[in-house]
């Protein structure tokens, strides 16, 4: 099948998403940014091709009811197989690190990592079998929440110092992140598979689906044009041809979804873009923060930290608000003081929350204004737009300030707009047959090994 | 009680609470006779200034009613029993001058804030200069850094110094400048090197800072990150830098921190209660109705 | 505590906060097709709206009330706040009792303002005032009266009564007393700061902005007999002149916030245009009225940052108020990214400096709510007053 | 060939330019010892025809502190000025003039600056200008002249603003330059040089006009800059001016004749992709760079309203000798930044028609409220009337620490894009995408597995 894909780099998540050449959605993947811009790129691929290849799944299951129920176990298992495969790196590279090192303590932290790691992996089915809730998705977040909570407990024990251990893991957890290991998507299916065949019930599917897994990951997905975007675009791990502006790629993502929007606001870890588009997608004008973070995404992730909270807990306790506190900063960094310094004072902790939320809101509320205002339908996206808080506030504001017919669109997707705009550029390259060189990160394969 | 002055200073600053007690013949000749300091960590600061507080009397082994003046500095709503309170800018530039006679500035970089202070051989202030709202060039900066990366703030400025290689961060702003850090993380730096690009950007802000105040001579660094030799490093290197106008010399800059520099608020507010409540004596007037006018 | 001045207080207080105009809606249900004029700092020759029958309404900006959204789409980041907040005001409907604004000639930005009005509200009437530069009666003074002719004949056409010396002389009266009443609370301040603080003077200074002078004179004077009755002491603070050459306002916990840091303002030119003319305004025998207004710009004209000084010293002025006053020094509050009051800023400075004034300088906003660098810094400056006694003055 | 014979015919002007330039620092640097007498005035209501009927040499601050920016020294100087007590947030033209001033007044060609004899304040469009001049009279002792141009609120000059600052040249500024300069007016010398003044202009605008041609033979903004050198400043009413404009307007007609484009620092502009229309000063500290953003992208600027900050010619008004001061009022009355918006805005919509632009662009720069205050509604009333995108983006004059060179640079590569991706869907052209799925994406959960 031949398909093209969209990336966008983002400060916080970098998102792929592939289509294919009649412009149909293949499939979406998202990961952490990180240090290495490639390896972030490509594992974003990895996963749209990943959420491909699900895809095609869904679709050669279609007509078997009784093997398709059996799809979403199928999904956490394979997501299961991936983390062990991700922790035992982790591990290896801690040993590494250790055997590297002079310390006298050594180990003892080798033997206080080593039965860290064992409690992580011990515990993982349970974390991902079952339909079982996560906080993140993103191996950093899950492993790295296990291992300072197993060190913790250590440390209470009183048998190994708390800091040290857990600067094993933040120091390994970068050259985890940043080294690109191929992945193999149908072994990974298989030992998925093997662990369906063990559960309850499942043995009538297991041979349809075995079935299934065989067929399609022989079929070869071939990327015939590939267009990046995204924050810092002049180092993106892309050829100059294939470099489209980000907000270019919003304004465009946005309107494949949502066609009657002509007003697009994205709310990303760094940076605040209002875009006004016209009918046909194009950006017709656009402002940006510049030079100064203050009241980005990450302003809550600074909130979320300082309360110890994962980023999606943070909006709903927010919506307990019973009134919003006025916060005047909105520097980022001064984030969690002015969180702390209220707390300090009495105030109830979601009446703060919300005073901070709506800080944020009404500075994105200045950028939409300032770049033409809102017409007709508003389009939320980003990844701020996943939260309840922002969401209700924006529309609250929205009413206040524009009507309350004003229709606002946020979708469970929306942090995918900037790569889908991409993605649909790179369908205009194919078109017009000035498809760019390929990226090195899709041409050197062996990234992805499916059949 | 012995003769003298015994007064105490405590200066409730955003992340943590330093007290100070000594004893003073109306501020002069002062005798550091206790110091504590308690970092606030998420606790009610109320609570914090009492205990540490409490632990500094103890330690200085008198009762609170026998101190002549208590001088609140720093957060002005904190400590609600306070006899008077003074500014930062006074207090750090007279508990400078306790332990660095010499000093004719001060350079105080507390976690969310950092100020220049250009003062006379009394510790009057003459001329100052601050930054406001934005925290790129304060403690709370570094301390995200080193979060970062993995680092204890104790560590900090020993690894800043061993390096050897530094990498400019390019971004004035202390979010932006973390992707700077990741960049760096990612060409295989190493952490002491992207700790001193850190520091030296900072150095790069606060030297303007003195400049602009006017700073001549000896500068006393002040406040929580004097405890950091990186940054105070990274301040004497870009000193030796500066490019001077060949017809107008910039004035000769002497920096020095001191064990005791974290505590120059407390202790600055603890001398000058005494000398306030000596001057208030002799206009006739008690400290306790100092007490009953300043709150009005 | 019983404050005999407290109810009154409230009231300024109430009229300050009311966003909304309800006085000036009362006003112009009470006297059926007269127009409202507002207008922005910092002076504009008010005598003369009352004289053709208009109400002058005084736009200070939106203060910490309001959040701005449209506001801020229009100015960009290294603007002052006031036009937004104004903006803000307009598009919320707020200022709808206004039926036209005058934009006087304090510095570009209100001059541009005046050009976005036009744009933003083709229905209402929007004229800049240009104040003359040249103060030669037949030059300067001459251009005036044939502006202020243009503004009334202007206002005229759209529904004002037309302007009769006899009336305009009758409303230069009364913005003497006005003038006369302020002068009275600025005394009471000076001598006796406790009973009748600075944050005080602003509410009831600013409360004028909205009312008739008649009222506002009333206001003022029913306040000075219960100030007088208050008991209470001299408190241990600096004496200090804030100067700024306001236009955007600072919020009113700013001046608090000064004055618990244990500075004690008793001299400010907040709402300057309230005080402009120094003086009352004479009409010699016979005289246009008109011509007595003019005359009374060009000559008693206080010498603030948008005036050209001409031949006089710069900052001698100020000089002359910190003497009269016995202020210790003077604290520079301007608003952020304000020109004039920048601008002037440096040859303030230095005229203090020469005279051995102690001074110091900080930087506000009308809608900042963290005056915690501005405390540190004004505390700071008392301390040292305070801590180095009169030396402290004069170092 | 013509290659190369075209960029020697380009250079000629340069050269002519560059040469009158040298020659009146030159004059400058010598004032004192031939007895000449200095006038320190603005820009925008220069009466230079004035000044130089009375032999007067003028010093324009502006135009050193641009020079200032652009040969690197403005961060010094400002850093300067700033020491000495003067706020961040006000105009860097100002404190760039302090700080050469505190560092000797070196000017452009490394000479010193004379000292002035009399300070005229044409008060025209800036309210800066006056503090500019009441803080340099603390640093001079010597006269200022206050020159007090009205504003025009409506577009229009009225007979009583007209009345107003020809009182003001009667009965001030005059008598002031003639004390200065030690003798009387000669009214038929000013006619002569108003008369020359006209010639130069009619010169300026037909070299403005050329514009209408495709490709633009001229950049109105980046090379606008150049070509207003002259007349902006000391030649007005000159024979060199005259000279100088006839060799220009010479050298731009061949360009038309031989289907050239503009050329730039890096040589001729290959193609015209784009052409703007820009509104607000340029940056002068990254002149270059700036410039290239544009030229390397085949964006052409076809007319710009800085070009008519020192005079608006090409809505009909010329210097005229037979009413002399008249005409200098109207003169100092129509400079760009005098007019209200709502005029400000007309002009520009006249340039994006008549010049048929496909964009325009603001600059706004930090120091400058004259021109800042209000471009933002400029803007959106501008794309309502013509239907022409705009694109906004914000520098400093000569405070590099205002030109952030990464962010600008996407900024005008997205607006580059934005023109680029319309005109090749052309107006009403078909959605793009093939199958325009008025349908939603597939529901995905949160991994972003559908
Ligand atoms: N699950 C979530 N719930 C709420 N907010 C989220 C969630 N995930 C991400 N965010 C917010 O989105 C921001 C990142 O947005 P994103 O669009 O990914 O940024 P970028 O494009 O810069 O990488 C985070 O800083 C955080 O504030
Ligand atoms: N040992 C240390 N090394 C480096 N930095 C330190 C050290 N100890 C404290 N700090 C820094 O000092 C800051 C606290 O300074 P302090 O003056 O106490 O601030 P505040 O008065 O605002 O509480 C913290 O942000 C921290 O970054
Ligand atoms: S540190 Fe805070 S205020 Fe400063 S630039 Fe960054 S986000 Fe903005
Ligand atoms: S605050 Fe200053 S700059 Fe702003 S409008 Fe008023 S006078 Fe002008
Ligand atoms: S404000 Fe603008 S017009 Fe005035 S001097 Fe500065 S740059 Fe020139």
């Amino acid at each position: 099948m031949r398909s093209v894909i969209g990336i966008d780099l983002g400060s916080t998540t970098t998102k792929a998403v592939m289509l294919d050449e009649q412009g149909e959605t293949l499939g979406f993947g998202i990961t952490n940014s990180r240090s290495n811009y490639e390896v972030a790129c490509a594992v974003a691929r990895i996963e749209a091709r990943t959420a491909a290849r699900f895809g095609m799944l869904e679709r050669a299951l279609a007509q078997d009811g009784n093997a398709r129920v059996w799809l979403g176990p199928l999904r956490d298992a394979f997501r299961l197989e991936l983390f062990m495969v991700d922790l035992a790196d982790l591990r290896h590279t801690i040993e590494g690190h250790l055997a590297a090192s002079q310390r006298p303590d050594r180990k003892t932290l080798d033997a206080a990592a080593a039965h860290v790691l064992d409690v992580i992996a011990a515990g993982a089915a349970d974390g991902f079998l079952g339909g079982a809730a996560r906080r993140s998705d993103f191996f950093r977040d899950i492993a790295g929440a296990g291992f300072v909570a197993e060190a913790e407990a250590l440390a209470r024990s009183g048998r190994v110092a708390f800091e040290p251990l857990v600067a094993l893991y933040d120091r390994a957890i970068l050259d985890v992140e940043t080294r690109l290991r191929p992945r193999d998507t149908r072994a990974l299916l298989d030992r998925a598979l093997d662990r369906i065949r063990a559960m309850p019930g499942a043995a009538g599917a297991a041979d349809t689906l075995a079935w299934a897994v065989a067929h399609v990951t022989r079929q070869p997905i071939e990327e015939v044009a590939v267009v990046g975007t995204g924050y810092g675009r002049q180092t993106l791990p892309f050829p100059k041809a294939a470099v489209r502006s980000e907000i270019l790629c919003h304004g465009r993502g946005a309107h494949r979804v949502f066609p009657d929007t002509r007003t697009v606001l994205d709310i990303g870890g760094q940076d605040t873009k209002a875009i006004q588009v016209d009918g046909r997608g194009v950006v017709t004008s656009f402002q940006m923060n510049d030079r100064c973070a203050a009241g980005c995404g990450r302003y809550l992730g600074y909130i979320a930290d300082e309360l110890g909270l994962g980023l999606h807990e943070l909006g709903p306790l927010a919506l307990g608000a019973k009134k919003a506190i006025k916060v005047n900063s909105t520097c980022t960094v001064f984030a969690g003081a002015e969180l702390r310094e209220r707390l300090s004072l009495g105030q109830r902790r979601e009446d703060i929350l919300a005073g901070l939320h709506r800080a944020i809101m009404l500075r994105a509320m200045s950028l939409l204004a300032r770049s033409g205002g809102v017409r007709n339908e508003l389009t939320f996206t980003g990844g701020v737009c996943k939260n309840p808080m922002a969401t209700r506030i924006l529309r609250e504001l929205v009413d206040e300030n524009y009507g309350a017919d004003i229709t606002l669109n946020v979708h469970p997707d929306s942090i995918y707009m900037g790569a889908l705009g991409a993605a649909l550029f790179s369908l205009d390259d194919l078109a017009a047959g000035t498809v760019p060189e390929l990226p090195s990160f899709v041409t050197s394969h062996g990234t992805e090994v499916a059949s | 009680m012995s003769t003298g002055h015994v007064s105490a200073g405590i200066d409730a600053g955003s992340s943590a609470i330093k007290v100070c007690v000594t004893r003073s013949q109306a501020g002069a000749g002062a005798e550091i006779l206790s110091t504590a300091v308690q970092r606030i960590r998420r606790r009610n600061i109320g609570d914090v200034v009492r205990a540490t507080f409490d632990e500094a009397c103890a330690a200085a082994r008198v009762e609170p009613r026998d101190l002549c003046y208590v001088a609140s500095t720093g957060d002005v709503d904190a400590v609600d029993f306070a006899t008077g309170h003074l500014y930062g800018m006074t207090t750090h530039a007279r508990g400078a001058l306790h332990f660095m006679p010499d000093a004719r500035a001060v350079l105080d970089v507390g976690a969310l804030h950092a100020r220049a202070i250009r003062m006379d051989d009394r510790g009057k202030v003459l001329g100052h200069r601050m930054t406001s709202q934005c925290a790129s060039g304060t403690g709370q900066f570094v301390e995200n850094i080193a979060r970062y990366l993995g680092v204890p703030l104790e560590d900090v400025g020993r690894l800043s110094i061993a390096s050897t290689e530094v990498e400019e961060v390019s971004s004035v702003c202390a979010v932006l400048a973390e992707t700077d850090v990741i960049n760096m993380v990612s060409r295989g730096l190493g952490t002491g090197d992207i700790l001193r690009g850190i520091h030296l950007s900072i150095a790069g802000r606060l030297l303007r800072l003195l400049r602009a105040a006017g700073a001549d001579g000896v500068v006393a660094v002040t406040g929580g990150l004097a405890a950091d030799d990186g940054l105070v490093a990274c301040l004497r290197e870009l000193l030796g830098k500066e490019k001077a106008k060949p017809k107008k010399p910039l004035p000769k800059l002497d920096l020095r921190a001191h064990p005791l520099s974290p505590l120059a608020g407390a202790i600055g507010a603890a001398i000058l209660a005494a000398y306030r409540h000596d001057q208030l004596e002799r206009r006739g007037r008690t400290a306790s109705a100092a007490v009953a006018m300043e709150a009005g | 505590m019983n404050d005999p001045a407290a109810a009154v207080l409230e009231r300024a207080r109430a009229l300050v906060e009311d966003r909304k105009l309800s006085t000036v809606t009362r006003w112009k249900e009470s006297h059926p097709g007269a127009l409202a004029i507002g207008h922005m700092p910092v002076y504009v020759p008010r005598p003369l709206l009352e004289a053709i029958g208009c109400m002058p309404v005084a736009l200070f900006g939106g203060g910490d009330a309001i959040d701005i959204i449209r506001g801020d789409s229009y100015f960009q980041s290294y603007i002052c706040h006031i036009p937004r907040s104004t903006v803000e005001l307009a598009l919320l409907g707020d200022l709808s009792p206004i039926d036209g604004v005058l934009f006087p000639s304090i510095c570009d930005v209100i001059r541009n303002l005046g050009g976005m009005w036009r744009m933003l509200f083709p229905e209402k009437y929007a004229t800049y005032v240009d104040l003359p530069q040249s103060f030669e009666p037949d030059i300067g003074g001459a251009f005036y009266v044939l502006e202020m002719r243009r503004i009334a004949r202007e206002l005229a056409e759209r529904g004002a009564r037309p302007l009769d010396p006899a009336r305009l002389g009758e409303a230069i009266l009364r913005e003497n007393e006005r003038r006369a009443a302020i002068a009275e609370l600025d005394a009471l301040r000076r001598e006796a700061s406790w009973r009748c603080r600075a944050s005080e003077a602003y509410l009831l200074v600013r409360a004028g902005g909205v009312l008739e002078t008649r009222e506002h004179t009333a206001l003022i004077h029913e306040f000075l007999a219960c100030a007088r009755r208050r008991s209470g002491r001299p408190v241990d603070n600096v004496r200090v002149v804030l100067v700024g050459s306001f236009c955007e306002q600072p919020p009113l916990e700013l001046v608090r916030a000064l004055e618990k840091s244990g500075c004690e303002i008793i001299d400010d030119d907040f709402q300057l245009g309230m005080r402009m003319i120094d003086g009352p305004i004479e009409i010699a025998e016979g005289e246009d009225p008109l011509v007595a207004l003019s005359r009374a710009y060009l000559e008693k004209g206080r010498d603030t940052a948008s005036r050209y000084i001409g031949d006089l010293v710069k900052g001698a002025g100020l000089v002359r108020r910190v003497r009269e006053s016995q202020a210790d020094g003077v604290l520079f509050a301007a608003a952020s990214f304000c020109d004039p009051a920048l601008l002037d800023q440096p040859m303030l400075e230095a005229a203090l400096t020469k005279a051995g004034v102690p001074h110091t300088s900080f930087k506000f906003s009308e809608n900042m709510g963290q005056f915690s660098v501005i405390r540190e810094q004004a505390g700071a400056f008392s301390d040292a007053v305070k801590l180095w006694g009169a030396e402290g003055a004069a170092p | 060939m013509t290659e190369h014979a075209d960029a020697g015919a380009r250079d000629q002007s340069q050269l002519t330019q560059k040469r009158m330039l040298a020659e009146h620092f030159d004059a400058l640097a010598h004032a004192k010892e031939r007895g000449r007498k200095i006038v320190y005035t603005f820009v925008p209501g220069n009466v230079t025809e004035l000044l130089g009927a009375l032999d007067l040499l003028p010093v324009l601050p502006e135009i050193n502190a641009l020079q200032s920016g652009m040969r690197g020294r403005s961060v010094g100087y400002i850093a300067e000025a700033e020491k000495a007590g003067h706020s961040k947030d006000v105009c860097t033209y100002v404190k760039c003039d302090v700080g050469m001033l505190r560092s000797g007044n070196i000017g452009p060609t490394g000479q010193r600056l004379p000292e002035p004899d009399l300070l005229l304040l044409s008060y025209t469009g800036c309210f800066t200008f006056m503090k500019w001049f009441e803080i340099l009279k603390q640093e001079y002792d010597c006269p200022v002249v206050m020159l007090h141009v009205p504003y025009q609120t409506e577009g229009t000059i009225t007979p009583e603003m007209r009345a107003y600052v020809v009182s003001q040249l009667e009965r001030n500024v005059i008598p002031a330059l003639e004390k200065v300069a030690g003798r009387k007016l000669d009214m038929d010398e000013l006619a002569r040089r108003l008369d020359l003044s006209a010639r130069a202009e009619e010169d300026l605008v037909r070299v403005w006009e050329s514009a209408r041609h495709r490709p633009s033979p001229i950049d109105g903004y980046f090379g606008g800059v150049y070509y207003v050198g002259p007349i902006f400043s000391s030649f007005r009413g000159t024979e060199e001016a005259v000279r100088y404009y006839r060799e220009l307007r010479a050298e731009v007609d061949e360009r038309v004749r031989q289907k050239k484009g503009p050329m730039t620092p890096d040589g001729e502009v290959p193609e015209e992709k784009y052409r703007l229309v820009v509104e607000g000063p340029p940056n002068w500290t990254s002149f270059h760079d700036f410039w290239r953003m544009f030229s390397k992208e085949g964006a052409t600027v076809v007319s710009s309203t800085y070009t008519r900050v020192g005079g608006l010619y090409d809505t009909g008004f010329r210097h005229d000798a037979r009413r002399p001061l008249e005409s200098l009022a109207d003169y100092c009355l129509g400079c760009y930044t005098n007019l209200g918006l709502p005029a400000r805005l007309d002009l520009l919509e006249r340039y994006v028609k008549t010049y048929e632009a496909d964009g325009f662009l603001v600059n706004s720069v930090k120091s400058c409220n004259s021109f800042s205050v209000g471009q933002l509604l400029m803007l959106r009333k501008l794309e309502e009337r013509t239907g022409v995108p705009g694109g906004f983006i914000e520098s400093d004059l000569v405070d590099p620490r205002y030109f952030g060179k990464a962010n600008i640079e996407n900024r005008v590569q997205s607006f580059l894009q934005m023109l680029e991706t319309r005109r090749r869907l052309g107006p009403g052209a078909p959605l793009p995408e093939r199958k325009e799925a008025r349908r939603s994406l597939p529901v995905l959960d949160e991994r972003g597995l559908p």
